[in-house]
């Protein structure tokens, strides 16, 4: 059996393609605003997209089984404002115990969008968009109609975004243990590779004893848990908690998944296309306006353009690497 | 009261706006002090389209006033006139409508006041010269872009600020994390930048934060929430903001129950040059607008520095 | 200890609607290999499912090993140490081979999995079956066949004391048929039990001792393999006789129809050149692999060739999708009914008439009685064994489906018919039934082209065969010269290694 | 030869009274009934006159849903909708501002929809291996952006000219035009899905791809249509919006998509393609409608209007599978 020529290989992965794509942006970039390729404009740029990031992972699992979650910038904001508002009372004062409750809430919240979709099959698009609402108002009622809970009133916990370990925020270091985490997660236990196996062939997965239905509570449940932990990030981050932060944000997460190759059929996708892919999309966010040549009014025209260009290159290229690989078959 | 029975619509630019309920708290007491009922209307969200919706929803129910902060200058035209028709008074508070859709706007400040006064404040951190940035809201938003001209304006006339050069108008869409990349992209950008004048809550706010957390050279001032920009104001150089503005909201939210209750009891019609006492607030004379409409000027816009906003900061 | 490994007694199972196994019964010796044979339809599949927990009775009482066992889950089966291999794939097509063979069961080490075993222990399996593709291949990319070897590594992989093969060569050519019987000797040895489904003749005499029969859903009765016909077999299995497998009748061949010139896409066939008259039937074999699929496909517009002319009576035809064939009269039934020629979820006779709706059609308006009518008349004239035209498709028995999309055929105006393995999975009966229609069409003067992997259909059936090996037409012969073995010489003229291997 | 067993099919369909009673569009218009009731005693301001006002909004939006129901029979989804009603919209103010003849206005601003859904469609079937989820966000971005820029920094426009869209809001008595024009839209809709070749194969293809493909049905092509046909609408929209709002800002049709996507979706319109039908969208639009205004008559809070809406639309697609669940278990069990 030959071995698979490293050029390949690099062709032949959707991964190989997208870090290409990356490296031409990080490129293009620091051309035209050199400042962009410093440690600390890239530590910013992580820092600021904490949230996107890490809900990507999460994003990943509910894809991969093909589901979709659109519920999830409104758990984040359940939860972001159940901990301000905690905070802003002094309930609750400590930087461990709020981001527990915060897990705890995101847990709670996709728990019960798993069941209602694993258990009364309710589709996920049309269960998210109901949990999206409730979730956004529980939200709102939580947050007295409107109330904000400011930087004065979170106290300790902002400066979890601004402690620094090893020279980088702990907020860099969330995001770094969680792709580990699940880097290992998906690959090496059988949990993960049941997620796989639910998206490749459900109907295969019941019939070799899989429980597909806890599987599909599972990945949401997950899902909440990292939208938890999201919300608690942006409240950490920014110092301040709005009924209304993050509003049509899951749209980005999905973007980053799908950018990054996860398939929203299920089955296909990866930790790293994930983290690629929401790299790429913070790097547009971080890169747009240090782009000195366009007005500010061209801005969100040029961020869609790129997404748009980003995935039909990737398929184009994607064509090719196929066509090229026929050409070498013999016949 | 002056008002016994009678009823007011205050409409509000969407739900879960903490500025808006500053207001809004004041505005229901005051008129309820009057002997007015207040139902305060949110739209589903923060677009024309739904405050139309609501708009229509509330016509039919016999309002004496309706109290709008709109989401759009030009949109609302057609309903708030429909309104008008069938007797019901409108006034405008924090964000107007165009003159033809309002009877009076109260204005929380005058627009060239408040450029006036961010403008010095820009010139004073500054020392005199050197670059400043404007970090905006959206570019569409009405306010801001009403700021910002009368800022530059002022600019042109003046030889006092011609040693300040204003770069860049850049915009955070008022959120938290898309102000922040502004933020660093003008520090990235402008390196020897001194001052961002953000003239929106939101912005302020993340831009202060970044600054602070940063610790960076250049300084903020702009318009806020005391409660929101407490941990960040200060004269040192470990705070990112020496002193900025807002003006006084629960001024703003009792000055638009009285004037809308004005309205209603026929003591006004909104013309210019009308005169009216609002309380304990005092004599209050209608003026024209830049726009070609007519207004009450709440006062001139509140400096929040460090020697008040601790105090300030409970109040909102 | 029992004289029977696995025992079931007065099983029936309902599914809504259907009685899919009355009261039947089965017994299985330790290291035999048992058959079980039926019609399509008649509950083998269910049966097995029932034996895995798959399905649950609703009635009757499992044994094994002389235990009274109850199945809650597929689960529960495997550590019982039955394995299976469905009918249809369940397999996971974006995961590689060695994950394919090993989920359940995944070799690992605190917790973690263990690629590297996995993988070299796949690999192992994989050599055992002489498979030419690595544990590392990404199952989707895989042929029909190796597919269906993956399967089998899988129920090898758990060390199982009773495997289940549901169909395993329906869609394997002869070579490869032998390769599995190969296995299924090694698994005898080792003492594990067997029950084999299969609706080819061949295998059952080739492996079986024993042979149950179920008809409609009942038990007919079980027989030794030795002492048992043909034609009685037959008979128990369909309820009738059956006097002509293949029956071929002797049409007049007329003019040309259509004829391809050296027709070629990258990667998947090069240069094929061959052409059919009116009223012939031209077989198209060779291995699983082989191209055949994607040489019709091209034809009828589903892919565009890169190379080549495809000429219709004479006059070059320029075929870019499949409405353009189907408006020349060149009309293909698919090689996956499920997947690419039925809509499984919708009713029989909008199955029928979904390429000819807007013939009916009056200015955009479907006429619903009309369809109704027709597929009626078609769904009869090819003797679907259905309850009403609105019954899903995916109700009915793999045969059935099949008359489905014949019957789906037969609605459009024809000239050419290209059938893509149309017995695959099709009982005796029903096989009979379709080389009739098959007969039938001919004899109407229509150009048919036969894409078969089982030899006697290809012999019994086809005027003139073209073989096919890696992607080239290797030769083609007439009627009366083409032996089993010059077929097989051709198909393999270069060797078959190596395509799983290149991904 | 036919049949050789002689065996029968039938081909006489059930009687669709009865279908009907039990199909989920039943259910709808009971749900339809029990909801007016409710809103009528819950608010003493549900009445027609209110009703009717707030309608043309409203209904504007249920425009949206009829080509959104064709994407979703598809198995498909357009979130790019909203942004293709502000684009055009702010092509109706422009063009009314010009002093063209309205018809013209009318032309120019379908056309500017119609062109955003051929982009849209184009993308779509020349890769179509693209989701349509996150080509539909990336021109959802771009159409919008494309509108912030032609507003340039006011953001807002209006229309100067506001005879022709005072016109398309007029009433016959108190019944605006608009609720005519949805219903004879939503007909024709439903017939074609319904009813016509077309639908058909828009069905065939949402519930299997490859074997419509297969069938000789234009994939691609169909799939362009519709997807030009939802940027129309858009347009269509956009033009009723401006017989309320004479002027159209950046946030114009902010959010429609996920309005028109509900009201389809509630209306058992299955997202994962194949399922539903315009009358179950429809009923189910209505309904959402009179919620809306029958709780915003009462002026409760927006978020808690909408908490009730994401409860109705989990439960009521929840609720039947449960009670299956529950009965299937029960049947087991006996
Ligand atoms: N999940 C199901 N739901 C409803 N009916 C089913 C289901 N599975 C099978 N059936 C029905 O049960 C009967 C037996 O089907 P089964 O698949 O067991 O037949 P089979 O003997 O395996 O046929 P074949 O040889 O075609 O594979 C058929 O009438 C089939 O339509
Ligand atoms: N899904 C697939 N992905 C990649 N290659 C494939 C796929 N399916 C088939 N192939 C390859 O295409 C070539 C032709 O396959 P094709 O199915 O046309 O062969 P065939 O002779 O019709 O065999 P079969 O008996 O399976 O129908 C083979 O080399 C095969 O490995
Ligand atoms: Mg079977
Ligand atoms: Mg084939």
């Amino acid at each position: 059996m030959e071995k698979k020529s490293f050029m390949k290989k690099l062709t032949g992965s959707r991964e190989a393609l997208l870090a290409v794509i990356l490296v031409l942006l990080f490129v293009v970039i620091t051309i035209i605003s050199p400042s962009f390729l410093t440690f600390k404009s890239l530590t910013d740029m992580l820092k600021n997209n904490a949230v996107t990031m890490v809900m990507s992972l999460g994003m990943l699992c509910v894809m991969l089984v093909g589901g979709i979650d659109i519920s999830i910038m409104s758990t984040l904001a359940l939860t972001g404002m159940s901990i301000g508002m905690l905070l802003k009372y002094e309930h609750i004062s400590s930087t461990f115990l709020a981001f527990v409750i915060a897990l705890a809430i995101g847990i709670a919240c996709g728990f019960l969008v798993g069941l209602v979709i694993s258990r009364a099959d309710v589709p996920p698009i049309i269960a998210t968009m109901g949990f999206m609402y409730i979730y956004r108002a529980m939200g709102y009622l939580v947050s007295h109609n409107g109330e904000w809970a400011s930087a004065a009133a979170l106290g300790e916990f902002k400066n979890f975004a601004t402690t620094k370990f090893l020279g980088m925020s702990l907020v860099i270091w969330v995001i770094i243990l969680c792709y580990v985490i699940f880097f290992v997660f998906m690959k090496w236990t059988t949990i993960g590779r049941r997620i796989y196996a639910v998206g490749s062939n459900p109907s295969a997965a019941e019939v070799s004893g899989i429980n597909v239905k806890n599987i599909k509570l599972l990945v949401y449940t997950i899902m909440g848990l990292l939208a938890g932990l999201g919300g608690a990030l942006q409240v950490s981050i920014y110092a301040s908690a709005m009924p209304d932060m993050q509003q049509g944000g899951e749209m980005d997460v999905i973007a980053a998944c799908v950018i990054g190759g996860v398939s929203m059929s299920g089955g296909r996708g990866t930790v790293l296309g994930a983290l690629l892919g929401s790299l790429i999309l913070a790097t547009i966010a971080k890169a747009l306006p240090l782009i000195p040549f366009f007005d500010q009014l061209w801005l969100n025209t040029i961020k869609g353009v790129i997404i748009l260009v980003v995935v039909v290159v990737n398929i184009v290229l994607q064509r090719t690497a196929d066509k090229n690989a026929l050409k070498g078959r013999e016949m | 009261g002056s008002a016994d029975g009678k009823k007011i619509a205050l409409v509000g630019k969407s739900a879960g706006n903490a500025f808006f309920e500053i207001a809004a708290k004041s505005f229901v007491e005051t008129a309820e002090a009057e002997g007015a009922t207040v139902d305060t209307v949110y739209p589903e969200a923060a677009t024309a389209d739904a405050q139309i919706k609501v708009l229509d929803n509330l016509i039919s129910q016999d309002y004496d006033a309706i109290c709008i902060s709109a989401n759009d200058v030009n949109a609302l035209q057609a309903k708030l006139q429909e309104a008008m028709d069938e007797g019901i008074k409108i006034s405008c508070f924090d964000s107007a409508t165009n003159p033809d859709s309002r009877q009076i706007f109260i204005n929380q400040a005058g627009t060239v006041a408040v450029g006036q006064a961010l403008l010095d404040a820009c010139l004073d951190i500054s020392g005199g010269e050197g670059q400043f940035a404007i970090l905006s809201a959206t570019s569409q938003a009405a306010n801001q872009n009403a700021w910002i001209d009368a800022m530059k304006k002022i600019m042109e006339e003046d030889d006092k600020y011609s040693k300040l050069e204003l770069v860049e108008v850049a915009y955070g869409d008022d959120e938290p994390q898309k102000s922040t990349d502004q933020t660093a992209a003008l520090l990235e950008k402008y390196p020897d930048l001194k001052v961002i004048c953000a003239p929106t809550t939101v912005g302020i706010a993340a831009a202060a934060k970044y600054l602070q957390d940063n610790g960076s050279a250049c300084k903020l001032t702009g318009l806020g929430l005391p409660s929101e920009m407490l941990e960040y104001t200060g004269a040192d150089d470990e705070h990112s903001c020496p002193y900025f503005y807002l003006w006084d909201m629960q001024g703003l939210g009792k000055l638009s129950a009285l004037t809308t209750i004005a309205l209603i009891n026929d003591e006004i019609t909104g013309a210019a040059d009308e005169t009216f006492t609002a309380g304990d607030l005092g004599d209050y004379t209608i003026t024209a607008a830049d726009d070609g409409g007519t207004e009450v000027v709440l006062g001139a816009p509140l400096e929040f520095n460090p020697d008040n906003i601790e105090e300030m900061a409970k109040l909102y | 200890m029992s004289e029977y490994v696995l025992e079931l007694k007065g099983i029936t199972k309902i599914f809504p609607g259907v009685k899919a196994l009355n009261n039947v019964q089965f017994q299985l010796k330790p290291g035999e290999v048992h058959a079980l044979m039926g019609e399509n339809g008649a509950g083998k599949s269910t049966f097995i499912k029932v034996i895995t927990g798959v399905h649950k009775a609703e009635e009757g009482e499992m044994y094994l090993f002389g235990e009274k066992v109850d199945f809650k889950g597929p689960k529960d089966a495997q550590e019982a140490g039955i394995a299976a291999v469905y009918q249809h794939p369940t397999s996971y097509p974006h995961l590689t081979v060695a994950e394919n063979i090993f989920m359940g069961h995944e070799i690992k080490k605190n917790h973690m999995i263990q690629w590297k075993a996995m993988n070299e222990e796949a690999n192992k399996l994989l050599k055992q079956l002489n498979a030419d593709f690595d544990s590392t291949a990404e199952m989707g990319t895989l042929s029909v066949a190796q597919q269906q070897m993956v399967e089998i590594a899988k129920a090898l992989s758990t060390n199982a004391k009773i495997v289940i093969l549901d169909e395993p060569t329906a869609s394997l050519t002869k070579r490869e048929s032998e390769e599995l019987y190969r296995i299924v000797d090694q698994l005898k040895e080792k003492g594990v039990s067997i029950i084999f489904i299969s609706h080819r003749f061949e295998d059952m005499y080739r492996l079986a001792s024993r042979v149950t029969v179920f008809r409609d859903s009942q038990y007919i009765g079980t027989y030794d393999v030795d002492g048992i016909t043909n034609a009685d077999l037959i008979k128990a299995m369909v309820g009738r006789e059956i006097k002509d497998l293949f029956p071929k009748p002797e049409v007049k061949i007329g003019d040309e129809m259509l004829r391809i010139e050296h027709l070629s896409r990258t990667g998947y066939f090069k240069d094929v050149s061959f052409n059919v008259h009116a009223g012939e039937i031209v077989g198209l074999t060779g291995l699983v692999g082989a191209g055949r699929t994607e040489v019709v496909e091209s034809v009828c517009g589903i892919t565009n060739p890169d190379e080549g002319k495809v000429y219709l009576e004479g006059k070059e035809v320029h075929i870019k999708q499949p409405s353009d064939a189907m408006k020349e009269g060149i009309i293909l039934l698919p090689e996956d009914r499920q997947k690419e020629g039925l809509i499984m979820s919708w009713g029989l006779g909008r199955n029928v008439t979904l390429p000819t709706i807007s013939k009916y059609a009056k200015n955009g308006f479907n006429n619903e009685k009309t369809e109704r009518d027709l597929s009626k008349r078609l769904l009869e004239e090819v003797d679907t064994k259905a309850v009403d035209i609105f019954q899903p498709a995916s109700s009915l028995s793999g045969g059935n489906q099949q008359k489905v999309v014949v019957a789906k055929a037969l609605s459009q105006e024809m000239k050419v018919v290209i059938m893509d393995e149309p017995t695959k999975g099709v009982d005796v009966g029903a096989k009979a039934e379709i080389y009739a229609i098959m007969g039938d069409l001919a004899k109407k003067g229509y150009a048919i082209i036969l894409i078969s992997s089982e030899m006697p259909e290809i012999l019994g059936m086809s005027d003139r065969i073209v073989v096919m090996c890696n992607g080239r037409k290797t030769g083609e012969l007439g009627r009366g010269e083409a032996t089993q073995e010059m077929i097989l010489e051709l198909a393999m003229e270069k060797g078959t290694t190596g395509k799983g291997a290149a991904k | 030869m036919a049949g050789k067993s002689g065996r029968s099919i039938n081909n006489v369909p059930k009687s669709p009274v009865k279908q009907m009673i039990f199909s989920w569009e039943g259910i709808l218009v009971l749900l339809f009934i029990a909801v007016n009731i409710f809103c009528a005693n819950f608010s003493e301001f549900y009445n027609l006159k209110s009703l009717l006002r707030q309608m043309p909004v409203y209904l504007a939006e249920i425009f949206l849903m009829l080509p959104m129901a064709y994407i979703l029979v598809l198995g498909e989804i357009d979130i790019s909708v909203g942004s293709i009603v502000c684009l055009s919209a702010t092509m109706a103010c422009i063009m009314a501002n010009t002093g063209a003849p309205f018809i013209v206005v009318i032309l120019a601003t379908l056309l500017v929809g119609s062109l955003c859904g051929a982009v849209n469609a184009f993308v779509l079937t020349r890769f179509e291996e693209l989701p349509p989820m996150i080509v539909t966000l990336a021109t959802q971005i771009i159409f919008r952006g494309i509108a912030e820029i032609v507003l340039g920094s006011g953001g807002s426009i209006s229309v100067t000219n506001t005879e022709g869209f005072a016109a398309l809001g007029g009433k016959v008595g108190r019944v605006p035009y608009i609720l005519f024009l949805v219903l004879i839209l939503g007909i024709i809709a439903a017939v074609i899905l319904g009813k016509c070749t077309f639908g058909r194969r828009v069905y065939a293809i949402g519930t299997n791809r490859l074997a419509a493909y297969y069938s000789g049905i234009h994939v691609q092509k169909i799939r362009f249509v519709i997807y030009t046909l939802m940027g129309t609408i858009s347009g269509l929209c956009a033009l009723f919006l401006m017989s309320s709002s004479f002027g159209a800002n950046t946030t114009t049709g902010n959010g429609f998509e996920m309005d028109a996507i509900a009201m389809a979706v509630f209306g058992g319109i299955s997202s994962t393609g194949g399922k539903g039908n315009i009358a179950g969208g429809l009923i189910s639009a209505f309904i959402i409608v009179c919620l809306r205004v029958g709780l915003g008559q009462r002026n409760i809070h927006p978020q808690v209007i909408l908490l009730i809406i994401g409860v109705l639309l989990i439960g009521a697609v929840a609720l039947p599978n449960i009670i299956k669940e529950i009965q299937k278990k029960a049947k087991t069990a006996k």
